[in-house]
């Protein structure tokens, strides 16, 4: 299956791109995209950690189970208001 | 007007409390997070800012907001919520976020509001970057731990 | 513009919010008292308020408000404050009472603010007189006694 | 000595006027002065118990003296905010 990610800040500076598309196995879970993106984009593997993932725009814990064609946002620790 | 949004235009927080106000509100508390002209380095040392802007997840960052304030809302018993925030670059002093609740009695209108900015701290997708004299970085933030 | 006052005239909270607002703040929190279109009576039934208008003892009155305002202020650690009551017929969704604080961070301004509008209600010498469809009656205040 | 009377709100309504001025003896108290007032304007008895006084502008306690030529005010309970 294949999912889209999108980066955002610190995440995006590191990946060097703002959105990529991965394959990935069927029912993976957001635990295995993220360790997927480290091997991809190694200068991500220190931020990642610290990051969150929203799945369809709504947090998703790690465990959460990825569907084709969902969206997976890497979020930063936020640092709004 | 929209109660909740994000935009990179100046934020008019008079215009937030015009659309709060309510024949049975007694009470009108807005908050506005404004730039400041210094911040804290990681070692806690006040350097000064030069420029500051704001990067989010527009979607769901817009989502959030009105989740949070509504929310917020009803768990206070608060008559009306407006709750913006801008991105782009913010000169000093402008404002980043503008929050107005309105309630019947004060008490109300003062711990709505202040749960509403803490909670956008806690979990809106807006990531602030300032530069300074020598270099410029993301502001560390908020990562979802208790 | 004076940071503290009494007047006859609508009061402007984004004039307020404008003079607080300072390089060195990172918050500015502003609150609005405002007519109500209802009001409990002395045995708590809600009763449709038709006008209501604020009479002061104005020099003392300014004079509180500026007392009250300055020592909040140093006491938070707030940046600038400003503070304005009304008098007069003030019509139904119109603010009695503006305040607004700056401070470096938002506790302090969000504190600041409260303990004004608190000690407001304590002892700056206004009182409210309200007409209701069958009568009118001044409202029961603070005596001054804890 | 003399003082000058300021009567505010429901104490206005009661006394009738919103200015006196009022004889007393020198170095009467506070205390001294509104139960004067009561002599002079009985329907401000019962309201008289609630009400704080300022003298030029200022919260005096009711042991306060007062001096020849000063303002006294009659402050029911506040209600403004």
């Amino acid at each position: 299956m294949r999912v889209r990610v999108l980066f955002f800040a610190v995440a995006r500076d590191r990946a060097g791109v703002s959105t990529d598309t991965v394959e990935i196995e069927d029912g993976a879970t957001v635990a295995a995209l993220f360790a997927r993106l480290a091997v991809m984009h190694p200068a991500l593997k220190d931020v990642l950690p610290a990051c969150r993932a929203a799945v369809d725009e709504a947090f998703a814990p790690h465990a959460t189970q990825l569907a084709d064609g969902q969206t997976v946002a890497v979020l930063p620790p936020v640092s709004g208001g | 007007m929209e109660p909740y949004g994000i935009t990179d235009q100046p934020l008019d927080v008079a215009a937030l409390s015009a659309f709060v106000a309510d024949p049975a509100a007694g009470a009108i508390v807005t908050f506005l997070g404004t730039s400041r002209s210094s911040s804290a380095d990681a070692t806690n040392v006040e350097r000064p800012v030069e420029t500051l802007w704001y990067e989010a997840y527009g979607p769901m960052a817009a989502k959030r907001l009105r989740v949070i304030g509504e929310e917020a809302r009803a768990r206070h018993g608060a008559t009306r919520v407006a709750c913006w925030h801008r991105t782009g670059e913010v000169a000093i002093g402008e404002a980043s976020v503008a929050i107005a609740v309105s309630s019947p009695h004060r008490a109300e209108a003062f711990a709505c509001c202040r749960d509403i900015i803490d909670e956008i701290k806690r979990s809106v997708p807006i990531w602030k970057r300032e530069r300074f004299t020598d270099g410029e970085e993301w502001v560390e933030g908020y990562d979802g731990s208790e």
